[in-house]
């Protein structure tokens, strides 16, 4: 441990690319708890009530599924793949890139829209049973999360807009990044949970 | 123009993956449906982590944090476990 | 000893056998208290600076090695002995007891309802035969509540939708408290019942129905006072008006009361007896529908009986 | 005071001296920052004292006395919640640690003061939140078990709410703080050179950021089971009520060292200091830190012993229960050795600090009372469990509190106390504390369940005299306070260095300049060299 001892240089207001991702990496440890309590209570209830799953998953339609998880797949790229932009300082490619993944960010909530009003008009709801409740609680926190990588993002777009970012310093580009592809990672899972398993 | 084709190589291998376990899904393994999803989603989760999320270049520091909640998390689920099945 | 533990003392087998855990901890305790309370208090003292003394040159003792492995080993061993001893005791109190009589209990709020094998119910008050092992089988209509009997040194939480148990081992006679030990809502602190344990002779005549027939013999407004009374009503219900979880039944009567929907209703035989068998049917205006059935657990004789009760509560 | 340095340049003037409301409220300083949560818990420490009150006020009398049975339920249930999740967890950390974790490490502020900023936000709209929920006042137990929590008529919903926005300050506090330890320590200061209080607080941070969400989840389901009836916790849906308890005490017991492990760092500091003498065993008293915050995640059961829960998961939560015995020892061992041979002032800090390792002995040696489990079945939900808590939350945490706040105080203000009546408030204080409490553990194992408004006459004797004491500890309370408030502006000017202590706040002048340091001091070796020539130096 006392290797990493960092040693601040001038006023430590200024944020150091390494302070800022040590930050957003405890922060996913908290994000990937909050999600844990489902994920937990998703085993339990698994383990407890296997045919219900089962049955429950008939119902999901699978096609959105795999649609909205290969629109996260292709935002993650158009994400990374800014990054890799803007470390060559090529701003316009990088708001391309944000651009495109918020607009997909938007195809999944739409997308999600659909699936839902589908399940409503079906009477699938909340309350239904364990299944459902766990199915739109889980989906419904993630889509919120969606929402705000979408909010994160969109900031990004606009402060890239106003040339706040360089070859030197990206290091909110960056933490952004992380923090939509944790969004991605945790669809992931939930994909194959509740559309392939149940 | 190294990472740009890293970054496309991943992308194709979760499309990929997300395929297969897609397609799996169709076939009645039992208990080996629930193992191959959950696997296959490890492995793109892996992926993602690794190389989207720049993993693979952070510090040891940067790894603990991202291993430890998995720690915890497994605390969780085993400690409620013992209590849900064997009561 | 007994004394010191508790009000009454250990009354059943295991309950000895937890008091003699309590002495085991306590008598670690104790020791650790006076040691370390009397070396904080030693050092505090005999190392302070005296008036007008000049700074000291202290020793720099920064660690002990052996002294330091002490304060893990010692405490090691004690602690896991607490553990295992607390273990096999604890063990001994949820092992079922083979050949034990069947007890069901359902807990709602706020009373407890103890049905015997013979299908006869009783209400906030349990009476068992002394030595003869006794299986509780405990459920909720609605929260979570738990059974405690501090003589017994036992307790169990009961829960809506599944089944919990207790296994009983009276070793003396007596009357013992039994309280709601989980916070359950407004009258949890008059969840309250007896546990009765009688003579096997005592026993089998009260089973037998003896006492039940001496009761059905007592004048019906006599009959209705103890079956209000047994029956868990004082929990919600007070006799001199004040007003509790639910209306007093002084004066009750005969009254015109306002329903939660607005429109009223004559508090006559007739509403008397919905209220008991169905409280959800018309539920005065002001108050909570909590009111559990008594459907099953008062005959229409009993029903009737405690209406006679009412009447005379002007 | 520094008199001549502070005209030099406004990063070098006192963090205290440009006023105005929303200099305060924009502020980045961790100081003020600090000092703002430091105003705020202290507030809702009064608040649910007196709430406490209340409840002893009506247990006078084993019948109904001043309230109904359904005011006192609100009165224990405000009296738990507010001091647990307004005054106990964010006190020490947020307020004490905002204020303290930069000086000690000698940096100029922490990793992310807009995030700081933002979370004390957080928390003031999280108690507004909470605030609005008391028009259907809260009737629950702050532990909210399900399915009551989930069908009475009070307002979970909204304090459900309420509670998640404070949790997520929690959380950004601890992100903050870990961040600012790992990455803003001066020049020099390695690991092992840290002062003890920063190893408990990076603990507690751990615990906070671990933890935390998992409480933010359950309160979101309770909230949705209300409004949408998802059956998680319902057993007419499935659900089960025993997974509430899971969720609720994975965080809730590594949270009671989110609450003591700050208090023992305070007090870490402040017992070498008047010992003038090295603090034993600095290893093993910044791992047991460690060792504490990981081993609370394993022993969330033993609150659930009686619960229903299966008897395999009872045993093994008993066993790994004991595992937080052991590093806990460690630390009192280890407090005592370090008076052995020193040359004790016992100033106001370092009496607290010995209160609180006096109090924190006696609710430390009842824990195995409660962690065995044939005990535990027996004295669990009675008012010895109450006795047991208050003994290690009141006695420990907030007697740290208070020997913080007394240590300080000179750093914090520029004041001096009056000592004289510190000393009188402590005495108070100590004694009120232990007739109030300890005739708890008498009545807990006479049978006396907790949370009862009324109670069978026989335990009539032992509540009247807690009844009593509390009166008492309200006076000791009162003192200090006023003590506090009047010295705040009336007392002595301090220097920089009133109790020639040799960690980093104290090269600082008394208050702090906005960027703490002139310079950012390069350390050389660990705080603790009082012994010999170190304690000549400190002077």
């Amino acid at each position: 441990m006392p290797g990493d001892a960092h040693i601040q240089d001038g006023p430590a207001r200024t944020l150091g690319y390494e302070t800022s991702k040590l930050g957003i990496w405890v922060f996913l440890l908290t994000e990937a708890l909050l999600f844990g309590g489902l994920f937990m209570t998703y085993t339990v209830y698994r383990i407890k009530y296997p045919e219900l799953f089962y049955d429950g998953h008939l119902e999901l339609n699978r096609v959105f599924g795999t649609l909205n998880t290969v629109v996260l797949i292709c935002s993650s790229l158009s994400v990374a793949a800014g990054i890799a932009a803007i470390k060559r300082g090529n701003v316009k490619l990088l708001k391309h890139c944000l651009g495109v993944t918020v607009l997909l960010g938007g195809v999944f909530m739409t997308v999600k829209y659909f699936e839902w009003t589908e399940d409503f008009a079906r009477g699938l709801n909340p309350g239904t049973d364990i299944f459902f409740s766990l199915y739109f609680m889980m989906v419904g926190v993630h889509g919120l999360h969606v929402l705000a990588g979408m909010g994160v993002l969109s900031a990004i777009l606009f402060l890239a807009g106003r040339g706040k970012f360089t070859a030197g310093y990206y290091t909110p580009v960056e933490v952004a990044g992380v923090y939509w592809h944790f969004v991605d990672l945790v669809w992931i899972y939930l994909y194959p949970m509740f559309y392939l398993i149940g | 123009m190294k990472d740009y084709r890293i970054y496309f190589i991943v992308w194709g291998s979760l499309l990929a993956l997300t395929f297969v376990t897609w397609r799996v899904s169709y076939i009645d393994l039992g208990v080996l449906n629930v193992v191959a999803a959950m696997v296959i989603a490890s492995v793109k989760a892996s992926l993602v982590a690794l190389y989207f999320m720049h993993l693979r270049n952070e510090s040891r520091l940067v790894w603990g944090f991202a291993l430890f909640p998995l720690v915890f998390l497994s605390l969780m689920i085993f400690g409620t476990l013992s209590d849900v099945l064997f009561r | 000893m007994d004394q010191i533990l508790s009000v009454q003392g250990a009354a059943s087998r295991v309950a000895g056998e937890v008091d003699s855990v309590f002495i085991y901890i306590l008598a670690i305790g104790m020791f650790f208290f006076v040691l370390t309370q009397g070396a904080l208090i030693y050092f505090a003292f005999r190392y302070r600076r005296r008036k007008g003394e000049k700074d000291k040159d202290t020793p720099d003792i920064r660690s002990n090695l052996a002294l330091e492995a002490l304060f893990v080993v010692i405490p090691s061993v004690l602690v896991i002995s607490i553990f295992y001893y607390g273990f096999t005791v604890f063990m001994q109190m949820r092992a079922p007891i083979p050949g034990a009589t069947g007890i069901g209990v359902v807990a709602k709020k706020w009373l407890w309802e103890f049905t015997y094998p013979d299908g006869r119910k009783t209400v906030n008050e349990l009476r068992i035969p002394v030595g003869k092992p006794v299986e509780l089988n405990m459920t909720s209509e609605d929260v979570i509540h738990s059974l405690y009997i501090p003589d017994y040194r036992d307790k169990q939480d009961i829960l809506p939708g599944r089944y919990t148990q207790m296994w009983l081992l009276p070793d003396r006679t007596g009357d013992f408290q039994i309280f709601c030990a989980e916070y359950c809502g407004e009258g949890h602190s008059q969840m309250l019942a007896r546990l009765i344990v009688m003579e096997q002779h005592e026993f089998d005549e009260w089973y037998a129905g003896k006492a039940g027939e001496e009761l059905a013999a007592m004048p019906p407004a006599a009959h209705g006072e103890k079956l209000v009374k047994d029956s868990g009503c004082l929990s919600c219900h007070s006799l001199d008006g004040t007003v509790k979880v639910g209306p007093s039944l002084k004066g009750l009567y005969g009254r015109t009361v306002t329903l939660s929907d607005g429109s009223t209703a004559r508090a006559d035989d007739d509403y008397i007896r919905e209220s008991i068998v169905d409280p959800g049917a018309k539920v005065v205006k002001g108050f909570p529908n909590v009111m559990p059935t008594f459907k099953g657990s008062l005959s229409d004789k009993d029903i009737t009986d405690v209406i006679v009760y009412m009447k005379t509560l002007k | 005071m520094q008199e001549a340095e502070t005209t030099a340049s406004p990063a070098w003037r006192g963090y205290l001296e440009e006023g105005g409301i929303r200099s305060w409220a924009s502020t980045l300083d961790h100081k003020r920052i600090g000092v703002l949560y430091l105003f705020t818990t202290l507030f809702f420490f009064l608040a649910g004292g007196v709430f406490g009150l209340l409840i002893r006020l009506e247990l006078l009398t084993p019948g109904p006395a001043f309230f109904s049975d359904q005011t006192y339920n609100e009165f224990f249930t405000m009296h738990g919640s507010m001091m647990i999740f307004l005054f106990i967890i964010p006190g020490i950390p947020s307020g004490l640690g905002n204020f303290f974790i930069p000086l000690l490490i000698g940096a100029r502020d922490v990793a992310f003061p807009r995030i700081n900023l933002m979370s004390y936000w957080l928390f003031i709209l999280g108690i507004v939140v909470i605030l609005f929920s008391l028009a259907h006042p809260m009737d629950t137990g702050w532990t909210f078990y399900t399915p009551y929590s989930a069908e009475t008529s009070a307002s979970v919903t909204m304090l459900s709410f309420g509670i998640f926005l404070v949790g997520m300050s929690s959380i950004l506090t601890g992100l903050n703080f870990i961040v600012t330890i790992h990455q803003l320590r001066a020049p020099g200061m390695t690991w092992l050179r840290m002062p003890l209080f920063i190893w408990a607080m990076y603990a507690t941070s751990i615990i906070q950021v671990v933890a935390t969400p998992v409480i933010g989840m359950t309160f979101i389901l309770l909230a949705m089971e209300r409004i949408f009836g998802i059956g998680f916790f319902d057993p007419a849906k499935g659900g089960d009520p025993l997974l509430f308890q899971h969720f609720f005490w994975f965080y809730s017991h590594p949270v009671v060292y989110v609450m003591i492990l700050p208090a023992m760092g305070a007090i870490t500091e402040i017992i070498p200091v008047f010992s003038r003498k090295p603090i034993f065993g600095y290893k093993a008293i910044a791992y047991s830190s460690i060792a504490i915050a990981l081993a609370g995640f394993l022993v969330w059961g033993h609150h659930m012993f009686v619960a229903g829960m299966s008897t395999l998961a009872s045993i093994i939560f008993s066993v790994l229960t004991f595992s937080v015995a052991v590093p806990t020892g460690i630390k009192v061992f280890n407090w005592i050795a370090t008076l052995y041979k020193g040359q004790i002032t016992l100033e106001t800090p370092m009496l607290y600090s010995l209160a609180f390792i006096f109090l924190f002995i006696i609710g430390g040696l009842t824990g195995p009372f409660l962690g065995a489990l044939a005990t535990d079945v027996s004295l669990t939900d009675t008012y010895f469990v109450v006795a047991h808590f208050h003994y290690t939350m009141m006695g420990g945490t907030v007697m740290g509190l208070f020997a913080g706040l007394h240590y300080w105080f000179p750093k914090m203000t520029g004041r001096m106390l009056d000592e004289r009546v510190a000393k009188v408030a402590w005495a108070v204080i100590v004694v009120s504390f232990n007739v109030t409490f300890f005739t708890m553990f008498i009545t807990g194992v006479e049978g006396m369940p907790r949370r009862y408004a009324e109670y069978p006459a026989q335990y009539q004797t032992g509540n009247v005299i807690s009844s009593i004491g509390s009166a008492f500890l309200a006076i000791g309370v009162g003192i200090m306070f006023w003590n506090f408030i009047r010295c705040m502006y009336k007392g002595a000017p301090a220097p920089a260095n009133p109790w020639r202590g040799l960690t980093l706040e104290w090269q600082a002048p008394s208050p702090p300049p906005t960027d703490n340091f002139e310079e950012i001091p390069v350390v050389t070796d660990w705080p603790y060299s009082y012994a010999g020539k170190g304690a000549a130096d400190a002077g």
